[in-house]
């Protein structure tokens, strides 16, 4: 039994769940059975794909097909067709956006040709309500390993050998980390999961946590060995309700299986994992505002020193990771350190797990090597801008991170160069724009966020973070003067330099980098009182041409605030001080004669 | 400890290793301005959000500057102070305050002495660069304290002392990002809360957010009706804390001139309520001695017995522990005693009606404004006590009746109701009510006399005191808190069965009503707090009579009115009951 | 479910799952392995396509040959069915024709071990199966 | 004394949740979202309860409730309306998606309609990017919403 010819794989990622991926898997089951197929082909939902944009997906496997879009009405046709006849279902497979050719299996798709996944190995692999198969996959060895054949030491030795730094944002040495938290004298430690995915953008960790619970259930534990704590706390977003299901199902399965609880692999080594929800806040994410929130209070930060590694949850000596952090974990064990720190660039070793979306073609999850261009990420995995368009930027690290913009193209992707560039890393949001896109309103989206988002303790975050954003609201209001640009400027480098916490610290990042590279944009925007990407509605006049103007009065008659002027056959005229550029005049009229400017 | 080297504004600093930079660069003399760190030496109370961020330095080598308050020196650390990019930070950090802040100070309760303003002062705004939507909120006025939180700032002193000081969590910080602030739950009105009126939250307040209710127009209508007898009882606290306010060193007494001072105001007599703390020693010592002998016989009865002369204790525990209220004595405050028997015997010795006769407290307190309102405390709706002021408000009423303090001259108070002892005075410090109590208890009880009146081992400023005072082969255990989260510890220690104590005294402000929330400001300098208690036991050693049942007054009293202590009018006028004012679950 | 209490007990559970596993871990990289694509149309399927495809299936398992089998289309040899595209790593595709179970066999010994060829090639010129025409 | 009420069942079920939690403050964040999940939002008396429960004070329960974005002290509508406003909604237009249902509904972000059929409010990425904009109603995800297609989703429920 279990000698299947064929594996059909269902994403049940939240993008794919949204888009009916669960009626579509029944579906499916239903029609392998009503076809006797049942043992032949064998159904499975798992984690996400990545390629959110074209979702629900169905992937065949062994031949890699990739289905796109599939409704669930789609499943008897797969089954009769590609299961049975062997034909596949042209209408289904992915059409690449330029050459509006078919693609065959996945491994044709530009998509995934860049791709290198490490932390994402097992998503859309395995079932990941299934812990044999993340067996089967090397999954809980590097757990044995660690307990059975390495010391503690030995185990941070190698996370620090192997490069790999903290993927939630700041970038730190997770080996050193480790040492710290094992360096800290206390009876009681704790090891914690940063699954507060807050950046409004990136979806990694959930994806991974959907995907693939259990590598970072065995990090866990890993981790936990290393610095001498048995027990784990999972800090997760309430708003993710599947990750959580799947996480509690990879708990349950574990200690069943005694990859937790007390004496794991013989070793004496005691470890186990409980759940703490996050209720909505970003600046939870911040590690020192996470442990306080786990402890029941308001997640606001506190000055760090001291850092969790040495007083943490109840003050005692906390180790934070990051989801994606901790998912690179076991491979890194499994197949050395030498391995992990042969990807990458000189400074950022391994992979990196990227959100792109945006206005581009491919949206979804993504994973490549540090050092990585935008360039290979935009043009040959996202396969370019959506709709033909011209590319203008690239947001990274949410809103602590900047806009990139065509110059920076060619660069590497790695924490320092991301900064030198007056970006960062962030947790992996990568958002791209088009001409469409106004970079002032850009950059008031991303404080507007901020100011959401502030806890309100210290001045900068709370009140400067307010005062950018109405600076920059002033400005697409077509309010803007030359002196609110150097205002914009000095604020931000004043809040920068004194928030708290990392939330102020980098808040105003997106704010500096379009001021950097798009500073023609705001100066048009203050001076000119012009949106070149027509965004800023108060910065639009609507104007009649004369030419083209036959004097209808469906434009006057129409406005709702009579801002229209002119007799029957006569060209008409929109006094701009009563006009509140709703529209209404372009549509309605016929001749083309109502212009935007 | 392990000393460190470092350099602050280009000057070799030697300090130990965990100071803060804020502390080192004080040691050499470097103020560095901070606004929401608050510390309280002498009463170990800190507050540490590093939040305000005002105090920030740099630091070579570190990425952004660092909150001094909250950030430890480290060896061959270099700090600037005041460079260009220090002083444009701060600056701009004060003008984002400012920026969310009214700018109607020369209205404000708090003009001249709102740290803020200061601040702005001394860092010279001249101009307010970043503008912009300022948070509103609605005022809340209690019987006594005014919550204009537009004024908040969001140091967060406030909510510490409610919460880790007086553990009364009647405030926490509320909402998110730039609505922000701090306040009761589901920003109700204090007077729907647990708020025990304390004050502390005023007392530390840097700016106008929270201040009293002021009842100075009040007495000035009283005064000038011509219908009133207007009569004035003043605190022992207040002649210790007064001449702050007119510039004069922290400690120093001022009894003379405050007396001087109040008649020139127009009260018609000028009393103390020292002679009504005597008063409250023999109701309380009676009660005290009473519960302690029944004991004694192996009756049931609730001990340790606690005192009940403050009026936010009081609240706090008809709040928080409302099982336990048959516990306190239940004599009436000072205060009240003092009311009760100004509008009754005084009232009629004087031959005026009840309703003609006002009576104005001056108190270190603001939960006098609230204690004065009760209802209990009235007859026919008229107030035993009709007004309660604090010591600033006092301060504020001879400052704009053209008395210029400083020149007055020493006066005496009126009697009868203005003779006291020292122990009457010692009433406004921490471990003053039991150390009255006992001098008047050990000779009620053993019928010897008392030759040292001091007793030392009742004095201090920790937090939770305990003695054993021998009367005379029994054995008689005190303890003493102040601040009421240590009062919460000896109460559950009550509940849980562990107490030992026979008799308790309880202040709800830390070091007694020297520090309550009506005394002048000490904007964090808590030396001013020991000053005032070395004057109030000065005022003590000074008095010629220092036992309150020595008091002629009060003995004259008992003769002509009261009878004996906790006599049936005694206990009409001077006792009372407490309420249970937790919330009550129904079901529906 | 067993309580696994040892780096050993843990690689031989996942020895026993492997199997299970094996179909998917070896499309992640068919480039590096014999694929055998059988034509399993309407026309193949009556000629024992299916049987081919098990015997491949089960046989390369035994004989130890990491090899992928998958179902393709009619190749439009229906003459000449079941017909099956066998590409070894590094070669050109070649198509057999009338394979049943004993073809099969000799494919998989002659022409997949050693690199002999077996009768009943079909001579075809074409760049892959996979790639639709239709769509061109 | 002032009064709380609660309907007996709905005590009892708040008690066990407090307790199944041991009374621990530590858990409060954990018992809001359980009481949250019986009532549907969390009224003032809710908060009183497991202030006392818990041991601490009401006003830190709500300084906890209000920080939250998660938890409301509003009931929400019978089709509670969600716009996601991540990054990649925002880019793709959600801003529009949400005049468009505040022009239909008559009301703002956070609000209900008066005949307590709809609520609406604005959350941070469901991550469901490639759909962008997304609107859930309840449990239910619509993608790609443009401002036409408000009034269609919308009839669905009317």
């Amino acid at each position: 039994m279990g000698k299947y010819n064929m594996h059909v794989l269902v994403c049940g990622g939240t993008g794919c769940h949204a888009s009916e991926s669960e009626t579509l898997l029944q579906n499916l089951k239903t029609e392998v059975l009503e076809h006797g197929l049942e043992n032949e082909v064998q159904v499975i939902v798992t984690g996400c794909f990545g390629f959110c944009e074209k979702g629900p997906i169905v992937k065949i496997m062994p031949d890699n097909t990739f289905y796109t879009e599939v409704t669930p009405d789609d499943a008897r046709v797969i089954v009769e067709e590609h299961l049975i006849k062997g034909r596949k279902v042209n209408r289904l497979l992915y059409t690449h956006p330029e050459t509006k050719e078919t693609v065959a299996d996945s491994k044709h798709m530009d998509f995934y040709k860049k791709q290198l996944r490490i932390a994402l190995r097992n998503c859309g692999f395995i079932d990941p309500e299934n812990i044999e198969e993340y067996i089967a996959r090397d999954g809980y060895e590097a757990l044995a390993r660690s307990l059975n054949e390495l010391t503690p030491e030995q185990v941070i030795e190698i996370i620090k050998k192997s490069g790999l730094r903290g993927r939630g944002g700041g970038g730190f040495p997770t080996g050193l980390k480790w040492e710290i938290t094992r360096k800290s004298v206390s009876d009681i430690k704790y090891v914690v999961c940063n699954a507060d995915e807050g950046d409004p953008g990136a979806f990694m960790d959930r994806s991974i946590l959907e995907g693939d619970p259990h590598s970072v259930i065995e990090a866990m534990a890993i981790c936990g060995y290393c610095i001498g704590s048995s027990i784990g706390l999972v800090y997760i977003r309430a708003e993710y309700p599947l990750a959580i299901e799947r996480l509690k199902t990879a708990i349950a399965q574990a200690r069943d299986y005694g990859l937790l609880g007390e004496d794991i692999f013989g070793s004496g080594f005691n470890f186990d994992i409980e759940l703490r929800y996050g209720a909505g806040a970003f600046v939870c994410g911040e590690e020192t505002a996470l442990i306080h929130s786990m402890e029941g209070l308001r997640g606001e930060p506190t000055v760090k020193p001291p850092f969790p590694s040495v007083s943490g949850y109840f003050g005692q000596p906390t180790n934070v990771n990051n989801v994606e952090t901790l998912a690179n974990v076991p491979p890194i064990i499994n197949q050395g350190p030498e391995w992990f720190s042969t990807i990458g660039n000189e400074k950022s070793k391994g992979t990196k797990v990227f959100a792109l979306a945006g206005k581009i073609n491919n949206v979804g999850l993504i994973e490549v090597p540090m050092g990585t261009t935008l360039r290979e990420v935009i043009y040959e995995i996202g396969e370019g801008i959506k709709d033909g368009k011209k590319f203008k930027a690239v947001q990274t690290g949410g809103p602590s991170g900047g806009c990139l913009t065509e110059k920076h193209l060619d660069t590497p992707i790695d924490y320092e160069n991301l900064i030198a560039s007056g970006s960062m890393m962030g947790s992996g949001g990568m958002i791209v724009m088009d001409e469409d896109d106004c970079m002032v309103s850009v950059a008031k989206f991303y404080l507007e966020f901020t100011v959401e988002e502030s806890c309100g303790k210290c001045t900068p975050c709370r009140v400067g973070n307010k005062r950018l954003h109405e600076i920059l609201d002033k400005i697409t209001q077509g309010n803007g003067t030359r002196e609110d640009l150097d205002r914009l400027r000095n604020l931000s480098h004043v809040i920068k330099d004194t928030a708290l916490c990392g939330l102020g610290q980098t808040s105003p990042n997106p704010v500096l980098s379009t001021l950097d590279n798009f500073w023609d944009e705001f100066v048009e925007h203050v001076v000119d009182k012009k949106c070149r990407s027509g965004q800023c509605k108060a910065l639009l006049q609507y104007v009649i041409v004369p030419e083209n103007c036959v004097g209808c009065t469906a434009c006057a008659r129409n406005c709702p605030v009579n801002a229209i002027s002119g007799e029957r056959k006569e060209i008409h005229l929109i006094d701009q001080s009563i006009c509140i550029k709703c529209g209404v005049c372009m549509e309605k009229c016929k001749f083309n004669a109502v212009l935007v400017k | 400890m392990e000393t460190i080297k470092l350099k602050i504004d280009g000057k070799d600093v030697t300090t130990t290793k965990g100071t803060t930079i804020l502390k080192a660069a004080k040691e050499f003399g470097i103020q560095i301005p901070t606004l929401c760190y608050l510390h309280l030496e002498d009463l170990n109370i800190e507050n540490k959000p590093a939040g305000c961020r005002v105090c920030v330095v740099e630091v070579e080598g570190r990425r952004n500057l660092a909150p001094a308050c909250a950030t430890e020196c480290t060896d061959g650390m270099v700090i600037n102070t005041h460079n260009i990019r220090v002083l444009n930070a701060r600056k701009t950090v004060l003008e984002l305050i400012l920026s969310d802040h009214p700018t109607d100070c020369l209205v404000c309760a708090k003009n001249g002495i709102c740290e803020l303003q200061t601040m702005a002062q001394e860092m010279g705004i001249r101009e307010l660069h970043y503008q912009g939507e300022q948070s509103h909120y609605r005022e809340d006025t209690s019987p006594a304290i005014i919550r204009d939180v537009d004024k908040c700032i969001m140091c967060r002193r406030c909510e510490m002392m409610c919460n880790e000081v007086q553990t009364v969590g009647a405030l926490s910080a509320v909402n998110r990002g730039f609505m922000s602030v701090v306040a009761p739950a589901f920003e109700m009105n204090l007077d729907h809360s647990v708020c025990t009126y304390c004050g502390q939250c005023v007392a530390v307040c840097p700016t106008g957010a929270l201040t009293e209710v002021d009842h100075t127009n009040n007495v000035i209508r009283a005064l000038a009706d011509p219908t009133k007898t207007v009569i004035v009882q003043t605190a022992p606290a207040v002649r210790a804390a007064l001449g702050e306010e007119f510039g004069l060193p922290a400690g120093t007494l001022v009894t003379g001139k405050l007396t001087a001072a109040l008649r020139r105001l127009g009260f018609n007599y000028v009393f103390d309520t020292d002679f009504a703390a005597d008063l409250t020693i023999m109701e309380e010592g009676t009660e005290l001695l009473n519960r302690l002998n029944r004991h004694l016989k192996g009756e049931k009865v609730a001990l340790p017995i606690l005192t009940s002369c403050c009026p936010a204790w009081v609240n706090f525990f008809e709040h928080q522990f409302p099982d336990m209220r048959d516990i306190p004595s239940t004599a009436r405050s000072p205060q009240q005693m003092f009311g009760a028997i100004a509008k009754t015997y005084f009232a009629d010795k004087i031959q005026v009606k009840r309703e003609n006769l006002v009576v104005v407290s001056v108190m270190p307190c603001l939960a006098k404004k609230y204690e004065c309102q009760r209802e209990e405390f009235a007859t026919d709706g008229n107030p035993d006590v009709d007004f309660s002021i604090s010591t600033r408000e006092l301060a504020h009423l001879i400052k704009q009746s053209n008395i210029d303090f400083m020149s007055l001259p020493d006066e005496d108070f009126d009697n009868p109701l203005g003779e006291s002892t020292g122990a009457g005075v010692i009433f406004g410090t921490t471990g003053g009510v039991i150390e009255a109590a006992v001098r008047t208890a050990y000779e009620v009880q053993t019928g010897k006399k008392l030759e040292n009146v001091d007793f030392k081992e009742l004095r201090g400023m920790e937090y939770i005191r305990e003695a054993t005072i021998d009367f005379d082969g029994l054995p008689i255990r005190i303890g003493i808190a102040h601040g009421l989260g240590n009062a919460r510890e000896l109460l559950q220690d009550i509940k849980d069965g562990k107490s030992h104590f026979h008799a308790i005294e309880i202040m709800a402000c830390p070091g007694g009503c020297i520090g309550g929330g009506g005394q002048p400001l000490h904007h964090g300098d808590s030396s001013i707090i020991k000053a005032r208690q070395k004057a109030i036991y000065e005022e003590d050693r000074n008095k010629a009579i220092r036992k309150s049942h020595e008091n002629p007054y009060i003995i004259e009293l008992y003769e002509k009115f009261l009878g004996k202590p906790m006599s049936d009018k005694a206990h009409h006028l001077l006792h009372t009951h407490y309420f249970d004012k937790s919330k009550e679950i129904t079901v529906e | 479910m067993s309580h696994v209490k040892s780096l050993a007990d843990l690689r031989k559970l996942k020895e026993d799952l492997q199997g299970k596993m094996s179909l998917r871990e070896k499309s992640n990289h068919p480039e590096s392995m014999v694929q055998v694509k059988v034509a399993m149309a309407t026309c193949g399927i009556a000629s024992g396509a299916k049987q081919v495809m098990e015997f491949f299936i089960n046989e390369f398992d035994k004989r130890n040959i990491q090899a992928v089998v998958t179902q393709t289309g009619c190749m439009g040899y229906c003459y000449a069915e079941p017909t099956i595209e066998v590409t070894v790593p590094g070669q050109e595709p070649i198509v057999f024709g009338y394979v049943d179970t004993k073809k099969a066999d000799e494919i998989i010994e002659k022409y997949i071990k050693n690199g002999e060829l077996v009768e009943g090639i079909i001579p075809v010129k074409y760049q892959s199966i996979e790639i639709n025409k239709e769509n061109k | 004394m002032a009064t709380i009420t609660l309907p007996a069942s709905k005590l009892d079920q708040l008690k066990d949740v407090c307790k199944s939690f041991n009374n621990d403050k530590k858990e409060l964040i954990n018992v809001l979202h359980k009481a949250q999940g019986i009532f549907g939002y969390l009224p003032a008396e809710v908060q009183e309860i497991i202030a006392r429960e818990l041991n601490i004070s009401v006003a830190h329960v709500y300084g906890v409730v209000s920080f939250y974005s998660f938890f409301t002290m509003l009931p929400k509508g019978e089709h509670p309306i969600s716009i996601c406003l991540g990054t990649a909604c925002y880019v793709r237009g959600a801003e529009k998606v949400i005049d468009e249902f505040k022009k239909h509904l008559q009301i703002k972000v956070g609000e209900t309609t008066a005949d307590g059929k709809f609520s609406l409010s604005c959350l941070r990425c469901v991550g469901a990017c490639g759909l962008a904009p997304v609107v859930l109603v309840g449990e239910k995800v619509y993608g790609r919403v443009a401002p036409d297609g408000v009034k269609k989703i919308l009839e669905e429920y009317t």
